[in-house]
């Protein structure tokens, strides 16, 4: 609950930095700011309970991925002040954003009450619309914020039904009342109708397939620094309050709703590795990747026992693999029309170091051992086996085949072809931000224990 | 039939006819105009549940806001014409289709979902007066009352970001 | 005081709300002027406003009529972040018809 | 010292030789991997003493994986085979310069870490790890040092990339179903269990797809050819020399004694596959036209047999397809690095443009043909030990496997003598051969050695590896039996 | 000792061939021919050693070194058996061996790649004697195809000329086709018994009488023989051995005529207990050996290079050889593998004395009247001519007709078959002699003025052959046959009743007398009478096209096996490979068109993605409501 409090007052606190006119201390503020709030937000993984008359709740699942979304603002703070060098004048809007954004975030990973979680999701979604449309004077911008928030609008109505059915049927927005309801009183056929409605609202969030569409256009016209936060903290914050809420709303699972849940799995894992093979834009692409992540993270929703672990990891490594990725995508599109594949041509030559960050974020996704987007797999599948899907794993390993094909893509062009142009010196913090989160990667992935316990 | 149900009944074909007229009339303004009869209609309906508060609420946010800005671009952007160009046939016909078939889909779920209702419970209890809602609002969900002026704070900020014109570019 | 449901039913309320709901998307579908696609977007809202109210006098609690603020904050909120890039759209391209907007596909 | 060093010490080695710049990687390289020899043979020492260099410790607690690393003797000889190989290959390359060695030498020894690892690995989990790990360094060695046109050599490395991993993905899954019915995967408890039959089917066709298309079997060898012909001889050299062994090694040591019953009930197709490969490759090679194309089918051809060979479920199989994986890994490496010796020199790789090198330089003609000659496993030579005994093996199994598969000698005599021919023999070429060096001599002499001291004496990795070989044997008829 | 001995014996020759590998090109072409011919001369002597020995005790010596190879059932060690047979075969192969050596010390002096050629016949005795004296048959078939990759090497030592070396190429592959069948027979005996030891394969054999009756045992001999078949030059696998005349001559002396082809023999020799129980295939070796012996012998009447004739007549020897194995008379058969040793030997190096005379002229078209410019050469050539056509007293009459007298004594249709070959063995026997010395030289001018005797050096060793050429019909005399007394160990029972000199013996003797002398007279009438010469190459019609191309047998297998199989090789690597790897990189194409096609879906439009949302709303009702 303070988490969400010194987050929003951070925010403010970026907004003020702006008035007195201390633009360059915005970022290092703000990044010491949520290096404290990281500390005191593990620290209060010893304080577990519910606050404000259950409206948060804080428990081992909230603290776990309130702390990966903030490790994931830092990274995206970090790039900020290079990414918007050319509009300093809006830096503290955009740092406000993205912090309030992360207040969203939280308020979604530990609500108690379905007012807090409707809330939070329309802060990250507003903010993200903004963020989408933030380059004005690019049409593609616009277009893309125009497409998200058309989209998105339309799904917070889905949800908004949701939640207003799930009232209806048991009159109470609080989870522990529902829960209550639904265990002890008969109740209105509403409530799976409603449960439904916020599936598939989150569903569209996650962006799986056939609530996908949306995905590739606005990465492709949002700015990357953008694009970097739809898919790595917008995406892994819905799936996590996906979890919580089937989690808490649908304690006992039905046959039919699992089999829903596998069909969308398995028509994200295809679909989107299939439609990422022939994209030539780099971002583009990483939405395809991203719809068949969203595949395998939505199939945690199936898992028996260890889901919530094994999604805290996916969601880690597949975040901390994005951000690695964006540090150096940033970088090479920096000044291009297009984030063409071709940008990448002979950047394994012209730098060894952030051309090797990025091989090893795109082996990541792929699923290649010792960094932690294999393991994540593997933890994954290794549930699944025991749920009896195993379409569903023979499925996520063909998928994981193809989706070789176009991550070596990129790799191809680094390293067999000869750059047409040069590059301008590297920035510092892109630097930086890549190399720790490729560490972060790798840590990941020779101590998978780390992560994979916390949650008891 | 009582009173109230043909108060009901005629509330209703308003707003659905508002609203359809709404999405079917050419001229923006006078879309924008018939979703305010909507709007009204459905403060209407919260007088009809005795929900005086949340009428009058409902009246200002939507009529008096929502449907103001929308006037205000509407004429800022000189769109009073029927400026919209003539569509696909294939698009109209999927848009009436998919009505369709939703309409259909989501009235056969419900109707097979609703249960019998035999009795309504009545607690007699004050419920809706200002005074409760406001105990409601500021004491059980504070929370989510401050949360939503981060909500508006960010809202803000952001039109503000995407309407500011940068310096650098002057 | 009475409930009103008593004499009217839920289900009628239910079904208007539906209805209207399936107007709001009908719109969303059907037309491709992006300012009536958010009227159409506000129909949606208010017809689950409706159902709030419906239910929380169903219900005889005053939570859901609580939460129809909220819904209309964030009403408000969207709109206005809506308006603001549909006028930056418009500045740029003069149109606001949302076909128009196909650079990004493929 | 465990074992874990020889893995730590090729690791930091390979660190390294990328800090050492380009101008001392090879030195750097070399060192290390002679270094690991010496370690292997600390190794070797020790179990021989009867100590234990088995290295175990929890890795990740749920679920339950450990890294572990057992020594026996099977997995010495691989461990001897890669390091001895590896410090080859590298010596071998002395002659070539390639741009940005530093990344290159770094990879070859971090290939040679990731084989290593799958050989001493006693967790499936670490051992698919490594599996996969070894591909990497390998696809970027073929990638970027490659020869040929670049297109058509990122596709070729690309696909084998793809369908190397593709398999292995369904050896993942094999596993993972394992561990849901052991609840670990350390290879002990996996040889514990007992499948049901239609179990034992799935999982044994999992693994080998990854296996059929790591060794290759046919008709899984397409991607074969055309990367050993795009890839820098070093590169096919590391894939032909050890990355298959680790196919077969992984037959013998996962595969058979995991799922015996699917072994048994399906040997004669498993064995008829092989044995196609045999024949299907030493026809292929009858009419290649690039020496190092030839080669590879010629590679297919080998390797079909120990795959016949392991697939017998015989400790004469077995023992036969250790024998000969080790044999063959020293010729291979030997012919492919014949093959860059000649093509340093003439720039080609299309024997038609080769020939007249023997009047030009004995020597060489000589080594090359010792090596040949053990290719097509002359009696004495090491080559032919292992091809007895596989062709033994397999004659108890079935005389006409046997006799078909015994046709490689008669093939592989036409192939190879048909090559050597051309590209050693006749007139002397317009081209100039200059005399080789006494790096490229050293490289030659060291596998002749090799390959003639076991051919006659091959008791010292007969003794290694038997036991190891009888225990798995041995847990294979337990369960055929029960 | 004994052991010590035995390792000087086979190391001797090894130590030749690495002193002429490493050293030879430095030292000089005296010591690289005198170390050469010594380290063959140790050998020699060694053996005349353990002659000696075995003549006193007659006890095989027996000799292990170190385990080999494992296998489950057995172990297969390095061991060395010396007994009769190995004994007498090794006193030839270093004997004639020595006197190769010798003779190639003048006959290839003038080659630039002398140590090599050195070395490689030094290699090719050590592996010639561990052929002979390896214990098993495993250690036997080191020698077995090590030799065989000898005289590869040594067939192509003019590697220049691609001709050559497919020439090379040609007899190392079939030989390999042989021991395919030899590795299958070895299999199938170490499955049956657990051994490859020869002397515990005979207990074995013998002992279980169970397995007379197992198919195996004949199909195993089956194998064994057509191993024999390849490295002996019989039918269908024979023509690598005419080609093989591109070598030297020298080797084609040693290898190709005395000892290497003898293996074979040898082989079966040494496994006669195992065919002895193998009827059948004792038939079938008969009925080849006979068939080769009359086929090479029809071809080698119309052949005009001088050693094509004594290519085929070296077959046509071992087709009689065979018959004899055939019929059981394995003393038989050796007695006329040593007959046939000196004589062709001395034959080859005659031929070779007389090619060096003419620098490389083999075409008897090209040549005649030799026999005043070099006299020793003519008379040891005659001496040598008349023991191979069977005239009294010479060697080859003695052997040959012990086994002419086997066989009419099993089957008459051999003898009638195998008395025609030797038949035309005297007629092609003396139309070489009549072709190359008498009459006038039909050569160039050029080639006439340096026509000249051979030196010593080439002389000598034939002098000493022709010696044992008229005489070595001693060691096995009928009715009183030292040969056979002394083999007799080897062959358990005594191998076949002995043939006493009654009236049918000197009757058959008779005959094969007359008819040799016979084919004497036609040749003699053909050649010096008629003074004929054979025909340009064009000009051959009929019968005599079909023999002088060999019955077109080359272009036969060429057609029903190399060519087809270069087809099948053309045809999957052209389109099975194709097909194969097509497969995959189609799913991969299939996969990327269903990616294109999908991007014609994310087309841009709004409408569509909420119309597909809705759509996707609608179905998941439907499935879980309404269905």
């Amino acid at each position: 609950m303070n988490t969400l409090i010194a987050i929003s007052g951070l925010g403010i606190l970026s907004l003020l930095a702006e008035i007195f006119n201390a633009r360059k201390a915005i970022v290092p503020v703000t990044i010491i700011g949520l290096l404290a709030i990281l500390g005191f937000n593990i620290s209060t993984y010893n304080h577990l309970g519910a606050y404000y008359n259950n409206m948060m709740i804080t428990d081992k699942f909230s603290v776990a991925f309130s702390s990966l979304f903030i490790v994931i603002t830092i990274f995206l703070v970090a790039l900020s002040h290079e990414f918007y060098k050319d509009q300093k004048t809006k830096i503290s809007d955009y740092v406000g954003i993205k912090v309030f954004l992360l207040a969203g975030t939280v308020a979604m990973v530990s609500f108690g009450n379905l007012s807090m979680f409707f809330l939070g999701i329309e802060v990250l979604s507003i903010s993200l619309y903004i963020l989408a449309a933030s380059n004005r004077l690019n049409l593609k911008s616009n277009e893309a914020g125009m497409k998200y928030f058309l989209m998105g609008s339309f799904a917070s109505g889905i949800i908004l039904f949701g939640i207003c059915l799930i009232y209806g049927a048991t009159g109470s927005f609080d989870l522990n009342t529902i829960l209550l309801v639904i265990s002890t009183q008969a109740y209105p056929q509403w409530y799976f109708i409603g449960i439904i409605f916020l599936l598939i609202g989150m569903l569209f969030k996650i962006a799986t397939v056939p609530f996908h569409f949306w995905a590739p256009d606005v990465y492709e016209g949002s700015p990357a620094l953008t694009t970097a936060t739809m898919s790595s903290l917008a995406k892994i914050v819905a799936m996590a309050t996906l979890y919580k809420l089937v989690m808490a709303l649908l304690p006992v699972q039905m046959y039919s709703f699992q089999l829903i849940i596998v069909c969308v799995a398995i028509a994200s894992m295809v679909l989107g590795n299939i439609m990422a093979l022939r994209q030539n834009n780099v971002k583009r692409m990483f939405a395809f990747s991203g719809i068949s992540h969203a595949g395998f993270m939505v199939s945690t929703l199936l898992l028996m026992s260890n889901a919530a672990n094994t999604l805290l990891y996916y969601a880690s490594a597949y975040a901390v693999a994005g951000v690695a990725f964006f540090a150096v995508v940033m970088y090479v599109t920096k000044d291009k029309e297009n984030e063409t594949i071709d940008s990448f041509n002979g950047f394994g030559k012209s730098h060894p170091l952030l051309a090797g960050i990025l091989t090893a974020s795109l082996l990541s996704m792929a699923g290649i051992p010792i960094l932690s987007g294999f393991f994540a797999k593997f933890f994954l599948l290794n549930q699944l086996v025991h749920t009896g899907w195993l379409v569903l794993v023979i499925v996520a390993i063909i998928s994981s085949i193809i989706s070789v094909g176009y991550y070596f893509k990129i790799i191809l062009a680094m390293y067999t072809k000869d750059s047409e142009h040069t590059l301008p010196k590297v920035p510092v913090m892109y630097q930086i931000v890549a190399v720790v989160a490729l560490i972060l990667n790798i840590a990941l992935g020779l101590f998978p224990n780390v992560v994979l316990n916390l949650l008891g | 039939m009582s009173t109230l149900l043909i108060i009901f009944y005629f509330l209703s074909a308003i707003t659905l006819a508002t609203a359809f007229l709404t999405i079917i009339s050419k001229n923006p303004i006078h879309s924008a105009i018939y979703l305010v009869i909507c709007f009204f209609s459905v403060a209407g309906h919260y007088l009809l549940f005795n929900a005086q508060f949340l009428a009058i609420v409902h009246i200002i946010v939507y009529s008096g806001a929502i449907m103001v800005l929308f006037l205000f671009t509407i004429m800022l952007m000189n769109l009073n014409k029927e400026g919209e160009p003539h569509k696909k046939i294939a698009t109209k016909l999927a848009a009436v289709i998919s009505f369709g078939l939703v309409c259909f889909v989501m009235l056969a779920v419900f109707i097979k979902a609703m249960p019998k209702m035999e009795t309504y419970r009545t607690s007699g209890q004050d419920f809706q007066s200002i005074k409760v809602l406001g105990k409601v609002l500021l004491n059980e969900y504070m929370v989510p009352f401050e949360f939503a002026s981060v909500l508006l704070l960010v809202a803000m900020m952001g039109v503000v970001l995407l309407s500011k014109k940068e310096k650098t570019i002057q | 005081m009475n409930n009103i449901l008593v004499q009217i039913g839920i289900e009628n309320y239910i079904f208007l709300c539906v209805v209207l709901f399936c107007i709001g998307i009908f719109g969303v579908l059907y037309r491709r002027n992006a300012i009536i696609m958010f009227m159409s977007i506000e129909i949606m809202l208010n017809a689950v406003n409706l159902l709030f109210v419906a239910f929380s006098t169903f219900h005889q609690d005053a939570q859901g009529q609580v939460f129809v603020f909220f819904s209309m904050a964030v009403a408000a909120a969207e709109v206005a972040v809506g308006l603001a890039i549909l006028v930056s759209i418009f500045r740029n391209s003069s149109s606001i018809d949302i076909d128009n907007l196909k650079n990004l596909k493929g | 010292m465990n074992v874990s060093f020889i893995l730590i010490f090729l690791l930091f080695g390979a660190v390294a030789t990328y800090f050492a710049g380009d101008k001392l990687a090879k030195t750097v390289a070399l060192f290390f991997s002679l270094a690991s020899v010496v370690g292997s043979i600390f190794i070797l020492n020790q179990y021989n003493h009867g100590i234990n260099s088995d290295f175990i410790a929890n890795w990740i607690s749920n679920p339950n994986l450990y890294i572990a690393l057992k020594v026996d003797g099977l997995s010495l000889a691989m461990l001897l085979l890669t390091t001895v190989l590896t410090s080859i290959i590298i010596f071998s390359s002395f002659g070539n310069q390639y741009k940005n060695s530093k990344s290159f030498y770094a990879l070859v020894l971090f290939m040679s870490f990731a084989m290593v690892g799958t050989f001493l690995s006693a967790d499936a989990f670490l051992y698919y790890i490594f599996w996969e790990l070894s591909l990497i360094p390998i696809y970027f060695i073929a990638l970027v040092w490659g020869n040929g046109d670049a297109e058509e050599r990122k596709k070729a490395v690309i696909k084998f990339f793809i369908y190397t991993l593709a398999g292995s993905l369904f050896m993942l899954v094999a596993f993972i179903y394992l561990f849901q019915k052991v609840g670990s995967l350390m290879i002990g408890d996996l040889y514990t269990i007992l499948l049901t039959q239609n179990e034992q089917f799935w999982i044994f066709l999992a693994m080998f797809l990854a296996y059929a298309i790591k060794i290759p079997i046919i008709p899984f060898h397409t991607w074969q050819a055309n990367v050993y012909q795009k890839s820098p001889t070093v590169g096919t050299m590391l894939l032909s020399g050890i990355m298959l062994k680790m196919g077969l090694y992984s037959v013998i040591r996962w595969q058979l004694p995991i799922a015996p019953f699917a072994a048994k009930t399906y040997m004669t197709i498993l064995i008829a596959l092989s044995v196609a490969g045999v024949v299907y490759g030493s026809t292929v090679a009858l009419k290649q036209k690039n020496i190092k194309k030839l080669l590879a089918y010629s590679s297919l051809a080998h390797v079909g047999l120990i795959a016949a060979g392991a697939y017998t479920l015989t400790l004469d199989g077995l023992r036969g397809a250790v024998l000969q994986m080790i044999a063959h890994g020293f010729v291979v490496v030997g012919l492919f690095f014949a093959a860059e010796v000649i093509e340093r020199r003439f720039k080609t790789q299309e024997i038609s443009e080769m020939g007249g090198i023997r009047i030009q330089d004995n020597k060489f003609t000589s080594m090359f043909m010792i090596i040949m000659l053990a290719s097509v496993a002359l009696p004495g030579t090491f080559n032919f030990v292992g091809e007895f005994t596989l062709l033994y093996s397999l004659y108890s199994a079935n005389i006409w496997f046997a006799i078909i598969a015994g046709t490689t000698i008669i093939l592989g005599a036409v192939y190879m003598l048909k090559m050597f021919q051309h590209v050693m023999l006749g007139e002397a070429n317009a081209k100039v051969f200059q005399s080789i060096t006494t790096n490229e001599t050293i490289v030659f002499v060291v596998i002749i050695v090799v390959l003639l001291f076991f051919g006659l004496f091959p008791k010292p990795i007969t003794d290694l590896i038997t036991p190891a070989l009888q225990e798995i044997v041995a847990k294979i008829n337990m369960q055929l039996n029960s | 000792m004994e052991k010590n001995l035995a390792l000087v014996l086979l190391l001797a020759p090894l130590c030749g061939f690495l002193f002429n590998v490493f050293l030879g090109k430095k030292a000089g072409k005296t010591i690289i021919g005198a170390i050469g011919t010594l380290s063959i001369l140790i050998s020699f002597f060694a053996t005349t050693y353990f002659f000696a020995l075995i003549q006193s005790n007659a006890k095989p010596i027996q000799i292990d070194l170190f385990q080999w190879i494992s296998l489950e059932k057995f172990n297969v060690n390095f061991s060395f058996l010396l007994d009769q047979l190995s004994i007498i075969w090794l006193l030839f192969v270093t004997g004639i061996g020595t006197l190769i050596h010798l003779y190639s010390i003048s006959y290839m002096h003038d080659d630039e790649n002398m140590h090599k050629f050195f070395a490689y016949l030094n290699l090719f005795v050590f592996f010639m004697v561990t052929l002979v004296i390896g214990s098993n048959l495993l250690v036997m078939f080191i020698g077995w195809e090590g030799v065989g990759l000898c005289s590869y090497l040594l067939i192509g030592f003019w590697y220049k000329n691609q001709e050559y070396n497919d020439a090379a190429k040609k007899a190392f592959i079939m030989n390999r086709i042989g021991d395919l069948g030899l590795l299958i027979g070895i299999f199938i005996l170490g499955y049956l018994f657990n051994t490859l030891d020869y002397a515990t394969l005979k207990t074995g054999i013998l002992a279980n009488s169970d397995i007379l009756s197992n198919p195996l045992l004949s199909i195993a001999a089956l194998c064994l023989f057509i191993g024999a078949c390849g490295k002996s030059a019989q039918i269908p696998l024979y023509t690598w051995l005419p080609d093989a005349m591109a070598g030297p001559t020298p080797v084609s002396a040693l290898i190709h005529a005395a000892t290497m082809v003898t293996a074979g023999i040898f082989m079966v020799t040494r496994m006669n207990f195992l065919f002895n129980l193998a009827p059948y295939v004792q038939d079938i070796m008969a009925i080849v050996g006979t068939i080769t012996a009359i086929v090479a012998a029809s071809i080698g009447l119309v052949q005009n290079d001088i050693k094509k004739v004594l290519a085929y007549s070296t077959v046509s020897q071992l087709g009689l050889m065979f018959l004899a194995l055939g019929l059981g008379a394995y003393e038989v058969a050796v007695f006329h593998v040593i007959t046939h040793a000196f004589f062709k030997a001395c034959l080859f190096l005659g031929s070779g004395s007389v090619i060096h005379a003419l620098h490389g002229e083999q075409d008897m078209r090209n040549m005649g009247g030799l026999k005043k410019v070099m006299p020793i050469t003519f008379w040891t050539m005659m001496i040598s001519t008349l023991a191979i056509a069977g005239i009294f007293p010479f060697a080859g009459f003695w052997s040959k007709d012990e086994i002419l007298m086997t066989a009419f004594h099993g089957n008459m249709i051999l003898w009638i078959i195998g008395s025609i070959a030797s038949i035309m063995t005297a007629f092609y026997m003396f139309r070489l002699m009549y072709l190359t010395f008498f009459k006038e030289f039909r050569g160039t001018d050029e080639q006439k003025h340096h026509l000249h005797e051979s030196p010593s050096l080439i002389t000598i060793p034939l002098i000493i052959l022709a010696f044992l050429a008229a005489i070595g019909g001693l060691i096995s005399l009928p009715g009183n046959s030292w040969l056979n007394h002394y083999l007799a160990p080897l062959f358990g029972k005594v191998g076949h009743a002995e043939h006493h000199l009654d009236g049918t013996a000197y009757v058959l003797m008779a005959i094969a007398t007359v008819g040799a002398l016979v084919g004497i007279g036609i040749a003699y009438s053909k050649y010096i009478k008629q003074n004929q010469v054979p025909e340009e190459d064009s000009k051959i019609t009929g019968v005599a096209k079909v023999l002088y191309n060999k019955y077109y047998v080359d272009e036969i297998y060429d057609a029903i096996i190399v060519n087809p199989l270069y087809k099948v090789s053309h045809f999957c690597r052209k389109y099975i490979e194709t097909a194969v790897s097509g497969f995959v990189f189609g799913l991969g194409k299939v996969t990327n068109e269903i990616g294109t096609q999908g991007k014609l879906v994310q087309n841009g439009s709004i409408g569509l993605y909420l119309f597909a949302f809705v759509l996707g709303v609608c179905s998941i009702f439907i499935y879980l409501f309404l269905v």
